[in-house]
C-alpha cells in the first residue's frame, strides 16, 4: 500500500529530498508522471481499442471514407498545446528558483574545481578537500543545515557536471570559466555526487559525498580543520616549489601520487634523480632534461609497467611552470 | 549530367526528363541547393568570428593591423575580375562561341593563380614571423600589443575578460587561428573551383557545350561566384574592421 | 478554408500565451513573425491547391471584366503553377514553344552589363579600403557590412543570374542566410544574457 | 479507386532492375536508384550488426557495478568508453541517420512519384560511395588509435584525448557529405520530376516525410561539417575557436554541434513516421485521416526543430534566458508530434485492420513513440530536465525513440516492400515472431533504465553504484531478447530471398503508386510513365 501512495507523491524512484526545491521537482515529476499515464491510456488505448474492435473480417471488406474532421484536429491539437504550456511554465518556475542565486552575504560559498577525475573542494578559511584522496575525511564536502551553499565552480581540463540527485540540482563544469549552484539542504546526511559530462577514462570513478551538519557541528568542522600556518607555509618548500604544488594540486595529482602508491601514473616519491626503466631504450636517470620531456611530450618515453594515458602539456604549460613543477618534485621524497 | 551530343550536333537530354531545358532547370536547383550548403558551413565560421571579436575586440583590432591591406585589396580586386570572366565565359557558351569561351575560361584560372600566389606570399610571411595559430604561435611583440592596446583603452570600455591582461596575451593567437581557418578553407574552394574551371575549359574546347547545353559551365560558375562572395566578406572582416 | 479557420485560431492563441509570457524582448518579434509566415503559408496554399484564384480569374473573365488586376492575377497564378506542377507546366511549355527555351532560366545578359556591375564591384572595393582608414568606432563592422552586402547582392543578381532566375532558387538560397540568422540569433542569445559569477573570496 | 489505371498489365515481369544487367560490375557502377538503395540496404545492415554487436558488449559490461565483478574481464574502463562510442557513431552517422532516406528514399521516392530515376542518378552512386569511404574512415580508426570521445565529440575532452579524433571527425564529415548529396538529390527530384497530374498534395505521405527530411539536411549538415573540421584544425593547429586553453569557449561548440544534431533527430524520425503513415493506411485499408495535417506537421517539425537545439543544454552553462527561450520552443515540437499520432489512430477507425507482420511493426512504432514523445516533453521542461539530464533517463527516452521509433519503422518498412524490391514474399510468422521479441526484448531493456535515470544514474558509465545494479541486470537481459529478435528478422529477410513465394504486384492490397507497377519493378520503374489522377489513399 505505502509503495502505491509513493507513487501518487511521487517519492517512486526518485532519490531522497534533501531540499525543499527537490520537494517541489518531485511534485512536478507527479504532475508530469500522471498526465503522461492519461495520455498513453488514452492513445495506447484508442489503438488497442481500434485494432481489436475494426480487425480485418474478410478480404473485402468495406471500409469507412473519412478524409478529416477539422473540429477534431484542432482540438487534439490546441489541448496538447495548453498542457505543454503549463507544463513549460511550471519546469520555468522552478528552474528559476534551482538558478538564482542566494545574496552572498547569507550564503556560503565554497569553491569547486574538476579535474580528470576528481573534485577539489575549497573552503573560505583554506580547508581544501581532494575526492581522490587516502584519508576519507577528505573524500566530502560537508555544508551546513539549513543554509544556503553557493558552489562557485570550474574546471581545470575537460568539461565536468556537478549533480547531486538528492538535491534534484545539476550543472557543469566549465574550463575557463566559472558556472554556479547553490542549494539549501534541510535534512541532514549524506548525499551523493556524480560527475555527469563524460569526461573520459574515469568518468564514472569520481564520485563525492555531501554531508550535511547542522550549523553548530558544520562551524566546528570549519575550526578543526583549519590548515595551520605552518602548514599552509610548508616549512623548508621554496617559493618555487610551492608553485610547482599548486600547479600539482590542480593539474597532476589525479594521476600521480606523492606517497608512493600508483594511481594511473608513477609516483613522485623519490622521483628526482632516481634512475627510470622503459618500455623501450636505454634506462635514464630521471633529471631536468628527461622530466621536462616527459611533461611535453609523455609518448617519448613510457616507464616500464604503465599506460601511454598521459596527454602531452605542450602549450598547455608556460617554461616557468614546468620548472615549478620540477622544483616540486625535488622536494618530494 | 547524362546529357550526350549526337552526332548530328544536337543533344539529348537524360531519359528521366523531358526535355533539355527541364533538365537544366532540374540540374541549376540542386547546383543552388548546395550553394546553400556552402554558405551555412562558411556561415559557421562567421558566426564564431563575430562571437569572439565582440567578446575580444583588441586582439582582433591588433590582429588586422598585422595584414597586408595592399594584397588584400589586390586580390579582392583579382577575385571580382575573375568572377566577371567567369560570367563571360558562360555568356559565350550561351552565344555559342566556344573560342571566346575557353579564353575567357583560362583568364578566370590565371586570376585563381594570382590570387593563390599573393595568399602563398602572406601566408610565408605570417609563418615566418611566427603569427600562426596557437600551437606553434611565437611573436610575443603581437602579444605585448594587445596588451599595450588593452591598457591604452578607455577604462569604461574595459569588460573582465579584457582586464585580465595575462589570459588575453595567452589567447592573442585565436586571431591568427580565425584568419588561417578561414582564408585556408576560402583559398582551398578556390583551389577546387579552378579545377572545376579547368574541367569545363577543356569540355568547351573540345566543344561539348553550346547554346543548348552549357549546365555544367553554369554551375561551376555559380560554385565560382560563391567563392568570390565569400571572400567580398572575409576581406573587411580579416583585412579592415579593427 | 476550415483548415485556415483551424489553424489561424491556433496560432492567434499561441501569440496571446507567448506576449504576456516574455514581455516585450526578443520572443514578440519572432513570434508575431512565425504567426505570420505561418498565415502566409496557409493562405498560399489554399491559392494554390483549392484553385481559389484561378476560379476567381475565370469568374471575373465570364464576366467580361478585364484590365485592372486581372493581367497581375493571372501572372501569379501562372507562378504558382510553375511551383505546384513544374512537370506539368513544363511539358505545357516545351508543346508551346517548340524549342527548349522555358523564360527565365535562358536569360542571357549582354556584356556591358557585367561590365557595369564589374565597375560598382571595384568602386566598392575601393570605398571598403576608404572607409577604413575613419574610425566610426562601432558602426566600423556595420559599414563594411553593409557595403559587402551591397557587392554581394550585385553578385547573386548579375553573375549569378539570381534576378532572371525563378522563385524557387530565390527561395532555396535565400533560406540559407535566414537558418544561419537563426544560428546567429540563438547563439548570441545565450552568450550574451550570461551572468557573470562573482567569487566571494 | 487507385492513384492510377494500372500499368502492370503491360508489363511482362520478366526484365525488372535485378536481372535487367548482370554481374557484379554492373551493380558496382549502377546509376539505377533501385539497385543504390540495394546496395545501401546491405551496407547498412552490416553497419547495423556491428553496432548493435557494441550495444550488446556495453549492456553485457554493464550487468555487474563493480569492475572486480565484471563477467568478462576484457573490459576495462578505456574498452567501455570505446565500445560506447563506437556504438554511438556507428548507430548514429552509419545506420539511422542514412537508413530510412537512402534505403526506402532511394528505392522508392521515385517510384513513388512516378518517375524513371532521381534526378541525378550518377551523383546518387557518388553519395553511396562517398558515404562508404566516410564508414571506411570510420571503421579504420578501430585499428588506428580507436576513438574515446562518444558520439558528440565534446570539446575539449576530443581536443584533449590521444585517440584518433581526427580521423573520426573527418568520417563523420564525409558521411555527412553524402547525406547532404542525398538529400539534395531528393528535393529536385521531388520538386521536378513528378508524373503528370502528380501535385505536391496528392503525393504519398512517405514522400513527404522524406521531402521534409531532405531540406533539414542541407540545412543543418553543413554547420556540422564546418564544426568537425574546427575540431580537426583545434587538434593539429590549435586554433582556439572551442579550446577554452586558447581563449575558446566549449558552449558555442555545443551550440553548433547542436544545430546539426538536434535537427538530425528528425533526419532519423521523419521518414520514419513517413513509413507509418504507408503502413497503417494500408494495412486498415483506409484513407489515412488528415493527410495534409500530417503532410504539413512534417515540415513544420523540420522548421522548429532548427528552433530548439538548447534543450540539450540547459546545465551545460548556456544562459537561464536561453534555457527557457529554447524550452518554450520545445513545447512547440510536441503540437504537430501530437497531430501525427491522433490521425494515425483515427486512420484505424472504422477500418479493416489487418495485423501483419509490417503492420505489427506500426503498432508497436505507435506504442513506443508515445512513450519516447511523452517522456520528451519532460525532458524540454527546463526544472526536471535538470533532475534528468545525462542520466539513463534521457538514455531510455532516446532509444525509445530512435530505436522504438526508427528502427521498428525500418524494419517494419522492410517487410512491408520487400515484395515489392525483391519480388518475393517474407515469412509472415518469422515477422511476427521477430516482433515479439524485439518488441518484449525492447520494453525489458529500456523500461528499466527510466527508472534508473529517476533513481540518478548518470549515463556512459563503466562502473555503477550498487544500488542500480538489479534494474541493470533486467536490461542487459533484455538486450540479449532484443538480439535475438533482430537475429529472427534476418533470418525472414534471408529465407525470403531464398525460397519466399512469388509476389504479385500488389500484395498488400496499397493505393499508392509504387505498387502499380510490376514486383519487381522494371528498369524505369514504369513501361509507360503513368498519370495521376487521384490522391494516394483512395480506398473507397
Amino acid at each position: 500500500m505505502n509503495n502505491w501512495l509513493n507513487i501518487i507523491t511521487a517519492n517512486a524512484f526518485m532519490p531522497i529530498q534533501g531540499t525543499e526545491i527537490a520537494g517541489k521537482v518531485d511534485n512536478f515529476y507527479a504532475f508530469l508522471l500522471i498526465s503522461s499515464l492519461i495520455s498513453s491510456i488514452i492513445l495506447i488505448g484508442g489503438m488497442a481499442a481500434f485494432v481489436v474492435q475494426y480487425k480485418r473480417k474478410s478480404a473485402t471488406d468495406k471500409t469507412a471514407y473519412i478524409t478529416h474532421n477539422t473540429m477534431l484536429e484542432f482540438t487534439w491539437s490546441f489541448i496538447p498545446f495548453v498542457i505543454m504550456m503549463v507544463i513549460f511554465y511550471w519546469g520555468k518556475v522552478i528552474f528559476n528558483e534551482l538558478r538564482s542565486m542566494p545574496d552572498s552575504a547569507s550564503a556560503e560559498e565554497i569553491h569547486v574545481v574538476g579535474v580528470q577525475w576528481a573534485w577539489n573542494f575549497k573552503y573560505k578559511n583554506g580547508i581544501k578537500q581532494y575526492t581522490k584522496d587516502n584519508d576519507p575525511n577528505k573524500q566530502v564536502m560537508v555544508v551546513p543545515l539549513n543554509k544556503p551553499v553557493k558552489l562557485v565552480m570550474t574546471s581545470n581540463d575537460v568539461i565536468h557536471s556537478f549533480y547531486i540527485p538528492g538535491f534534484r540540482n545539476k550543472q557543469d563544469v566549465i574550463p575557463g570559466r566559472y558556472t554556479s549552484l547553490w542549494f539549501k539542504a534541510d535534512k541532514p546526511g549524506e548525499y551523493q555526487v556524480f560527475c555527469t559530462e563524460y569526461c573520459g577514462l574515469q568518468h564514472s570513478q569520481m564520485p563525492a559525498t555531501i554531508i550535511v551538519k547542522p550549523e553548530a557541528e558544520y562551524t566546528a568542522w570549519l575550526d578543526s580543520n583549519k590548515p595551520s600556518m605552518a602548514a599552509s607555509g610548508d616549512g623548508g618548500m621554496n617559493e618555487m616549489a610551492n608553485k610547482g604544488l599548486e600547479i600539482y594540486e590542480n593539474k597532476c595529482r589525479s594521476c600521480h601520487s606523492i606517497d608512493g602508491t600508483k594511481i594511473v601514473g608513477p609516483t613522485w616519491k623519490g622521483l628526482y634523480g632516481a634512475k627510470r626503466e622503459f618500455e623501450s631504450g636505454a634506462p635514464v636517470d630521471a633529471d631536468e632534461n628527461y622530466l621536462k620531456e616527459s611533461i611535453l611530450n609523455p609518448a617519448a618515453k613510457i616507464v616500464k609497467g604503465y599506460p601511454a594515458a598521459m596527454p602531452p602539456y605542450a602549450g598547455q604549460l608556460s617554461d616557468d611552470e614546468i620548472t615549478q613543477l620540477i622544483e616540486y618534485m625535488k622536494v618530494v621524497k | 549530367m547524362s546529357t550526350v551530343k549526337t552526332e548530328d550536333g544536337h543533344f539529348h537530354h537524360a531519359h528521366h526528363f523531358n526535355s533539355l531545358s527541364h533538365q537544366y532547370d532540374s540540374a541549376k536547383q540542386g547546383v543552388w541547393l548546395f550553394m546553400v550548403t556552402e554558405i551555412l558551413m562558411f556561415g559557421g565560421l562567421f558566426v564564431a568570428y563575430l562571437i569572439y571579436k565582440s567578446i575580444y575586440a583588441p586582439i582582433f583590432h591588433v590582429g588586422s593591423s598585422y595584414l597586408d591591406v595592399k594584397m588584400g585589396s589586390i586580390n579582392t580586386v583579382v577575385l571580382i575580375t575573375s568572377s566577371f570572366t567567369m560570367a563571360l565565359g558562360i555568356y559565350f557558351n550561351q552565344k555559342n562561341k566556344p573560342k571566346q569561351a575557353v579564353i575567357a575560361l583560362a583568364l578566370t584560372i590565371v586570376c585563381a593563380g594570382i590570387f593563390m600566389v599573393i595568399k602563398y606570399f602572406e601566408y610565408t610571411h605570417k609563418i615566418h614571423l611566427g603569427l600562426v595559430p596557437g600551437k606553434f604561435f611565437n611573436n610575443p611583440e603581437f602579444q605585448q600589443k594587445v596588451v599595450d592596446f588593452i591598457n591604452n583603452m578607455p577604462i569604461e570600455n574595459l569588460t573582465p575578460t579584457l582586464s585580465d591582461t595575462a589570459h588575453m596575451k595567452k589567447i592573442a593567437p585565436l586571431y591568427f587561428g580565425f584568419y588561417f581557418v578561414m582564408t585556408g578553407l576560402h583559398g582551398l574552394h578556390v583551389m577546387i573551383g579552378a579545377g572545376l574551371i579547368l574541367w569545363v575549359l577543356i569540355k568547351t574546347a573540345n566543344g561539348k557545350f553550346g547554346a543548348e547545353y552549357y549546365t555544367p559551365v553554369e554551375g561551376v560558375g555559380l560554385f565560382w561566384h560563391i567563392v568570390d562572395l565569400i571572400w567580398i566578406y572575409l576581406f573587411p572582416l580579416l583585412y579592415l574592421v579593427g | 478554408m476550415e483548415l485556415a479557420i483551424q489553424y489561424s485560431l491556433y496560432i492567434i492563441s499561441c501569440v496571446c500565451i507567448f506576449v504576456p509570457l516574455f514581455g516585450f524582448g526578443i520572443a514578440p518579434p519572432t513570434v508575431i513573425g512565425t504567426a505570420l509566415s505561418v498565415f502566409a503559408g496557409n493562405a498560399y496554399s489554399l491559392i494554390a491547391q483549392q484553385g481559389i484564384l484561378k476560379n476567381f480569374i475565370k469568374d471575373k473573365k465570364d464576366s467580361g471584366a478585364s484590365g485592372g488586376l486581372i493581367p497581375i492575377l493571372e501572372e501569379t497564378q501562372k507562378l504558382i503553377d510553375g511551383i505546384e506542377n513544374p512537370g506539368t507546366a513544363m511539358k505545357a511549355k516545351s508543346h508551346s514553344h517548340g524549342h527548349d527555351h522555358a523564360e527565365g532560366s535562358h536569360h542571357i545578359i549582354p556584356i556591358p552589363v557585367y561590365v557595369g556591375v564589374l565597375v560598382v564591384l571595384l568602386i566598392g572595393t575601393a570605398i571598403t579600403v576608404e572607409v577604413a582608414q575613419f574610425d566610426f568606432g562601432a558602426m566600423n563592422t556595420v559599414i563594411a557590412m553593409l557595403v559587402a552586402t551591397v557587392k554581394a547582392s550585385f553578385v547573386l543578381a548579375f553573375f549569378m543570374h539570381l534576378k532572371y532566375d525563378n522563385m524557387l532558387n530565390r527561395v532555396i538560397f535565400g533560406s540559407g542566410f535566414f537558418f544561419l540568422m537563426l544560428l546567429i540569433a540563438f547563439s548570441v542569445a545565450d552568450i550574451f544574457t550570461r551572468v557573470p559569477v562573482l567569487k566571494a573570496f | 479507386m487507385s492513384q492510377v489505371q494500372s500499368t502492370t498489365q503491360t508489363t511482362t515481369g520478366h526484365d525488372n532492375y535485378l536481372n535487367h544487367e548482370k554481374g557484379l560490375w554492373s551493380w558496382l557502377s549502377t546509376v539505377d536508384h533501385k539497385r543504390i538503395a540495394i546496395m545501401y540496404l546491405i551496407s547498412i545492415l552490416t553497419f547495423f550488426l556491428v553496432g548493435g554487436i557494441f550495444a550488446l558488449l556495453v549492456r553485457g559490461a554493464l550487468f555487474n557495478a563493480k569492475p572486480e565483478d565484471k563477467f568478462w574481464s576484457y573490459i576495462t574502463p578505456d574498452v567501455y568508453n570505446q565500445f560506447m562510442s563506437y556504438h554511438g557513431i556507428i548507430m548514429v552517422f552509419m545506420v539511422i541517420v542514412p537508413g530510412i532516406p537512402a534505403v526506402f528514399g532511394n528505392f522508392l521516392l521515385p517510384v513513388m512519384l512516378g518517375a524513371k530515376d532521381v534526378a541525378f542518378p550518377r551523383l546518387n552512386l557518388a553519395s553511396y560511395y562517398v558515404y562508404l569511404a566516410g564508414a571506411a574512415l570510420a571503421v579504420g580508426t578501430l585499428f588506428v588509435g580507436k576513438i574515446d570521445t562518444g558520439w558528440t565529440f565534446y570539446t575539449p575532452y576530443s581536443i584533449k584525448t590521444s585517440t584518433s579524433v581526427v580521423m573520426a571527425v573527418l568520417a563523420a564529415f564525409t558521411m555527412g557529405m553524402a547525406s547532404i548529396l542525398t538529400g539534395l538529390n531528393f528535393i529536385v527530384t521531388t520538386h521536378k520530376l513528378r508524373a503528370p497530374g502528380q501535385t505536391m498534395n496528392k503525393i504519398p505521405l512517405f514522400v513527404w516525410a522524406i521531402y521534409a527530411t531532405s531540406i533539414i539536411q542541407i540545412l543543418a549538415t553543413p554547420v556540422l561539417g564546418i564544426t568537425l573540421l574546427l575540431i580537426s584544425a583545434e587538434r593539429l593547429l590549435g586554433v582556439g575557436i572551442f579550446d577554452p586553453n586558447l581563449g575558446g569557449d566549449p558552449v558555442l561548440f555545443q551550440h553548433f554541434f547542436w544545430f546539426y544534431s538536434h535537427p538530425a533527430v528528425y533526419i532519423m524520425i521523419l521518414p520514419a513516421m513517413g513509413i507509418i503513415s504507408e503502413l497503417i493506411s494500408t494495412f486498415s485499408r483506409k484513407t489515412i485521416f488528415g493527410y495534409t495535417a500530417i503532410a504539413y506537421s512534417s515540415l513544420a517539425i523540420a522548421a522548429v526543430s532548427f528552433l530548439v537545439w538548447g534543450h540539450h543544454m540547459f546545465v551545460s552553462g548556456q544562459s537561464e534566458f536561453a534555457g527557457v527561450l529554447f524550452s518554450i520552443i520545445t513545447m512547440l515540437v510536441g503540437v504537430p508530434t501530437a497531430i501525427k499520432l491522433f490521425n494515425w489512430i483515427s486512420t484505424m477507425y472504422k477500418g479493416s485492420v489487418r495485423l501483419d507482420a509490417p503492420m505489427l511493426y506500426a503498432i508497436g512504432f505507435l506504442f513506443l513513440f508515445t512513450i519516447g514523445g511523452l517522456t520528451g516533453v519532460w525532458l524540454a521542461s527546463t526544472g526536471m530536465d535538470v533532475h534528468f539530464h545525462d542520466t539513463y533517463f534521457v538514455v531510455a527516452h532516446f532509444h525509445y525513440v530512435m530505436v522504438g521509433g526508427v528502427l521498428m519503422a525500418f524494419t517494419g518498412g522492410i517487410f512491408y516492400w520487400f515484395p515489392k524490391m525483391f519480388g518475393k514474399m517474407t515469412s509472415d510468422t518469422l515477422g511476427r515472431i521477430s516482433w515479439v521479441f524485439v518488441f518484449t526484448g525492447f520494453n525489458v531493456t529500456f523500461f528499466p533504465q527510466f527508472i534508473l535515470g529517476a533513481m540518478g544514474m548518470p549515463r556512459r558509465y563503466f562502473e555503477y553504484h550498487p544500488a542500480y545494479e538489479p534494474l541493470n541486470q533486467i536490461s542487459t537481459v533484455g538486450s540479449w531478447l532484443i538480439g535475438f529478435g533482430f537475429l529472427v528478422a534476418l533470418v525472414a529477410i534471408i529465407q525470403g530471398l531464398v525460397a519466399g513465394e512469388k509476389a504479385g504486384a500488389n500484395p498488400w492490397g496499397s493505393k499508392t503508386l509504387e505498387w502499380q507497377t510490376s514486383s519487381p519493378p522494371p528498369h524505369d520503374n514504369f513501361p509507360i510513365t503513368p498519370t495521376v489522377t487521384a490522391g494516394p489513399y483512395e480506398y473507397r
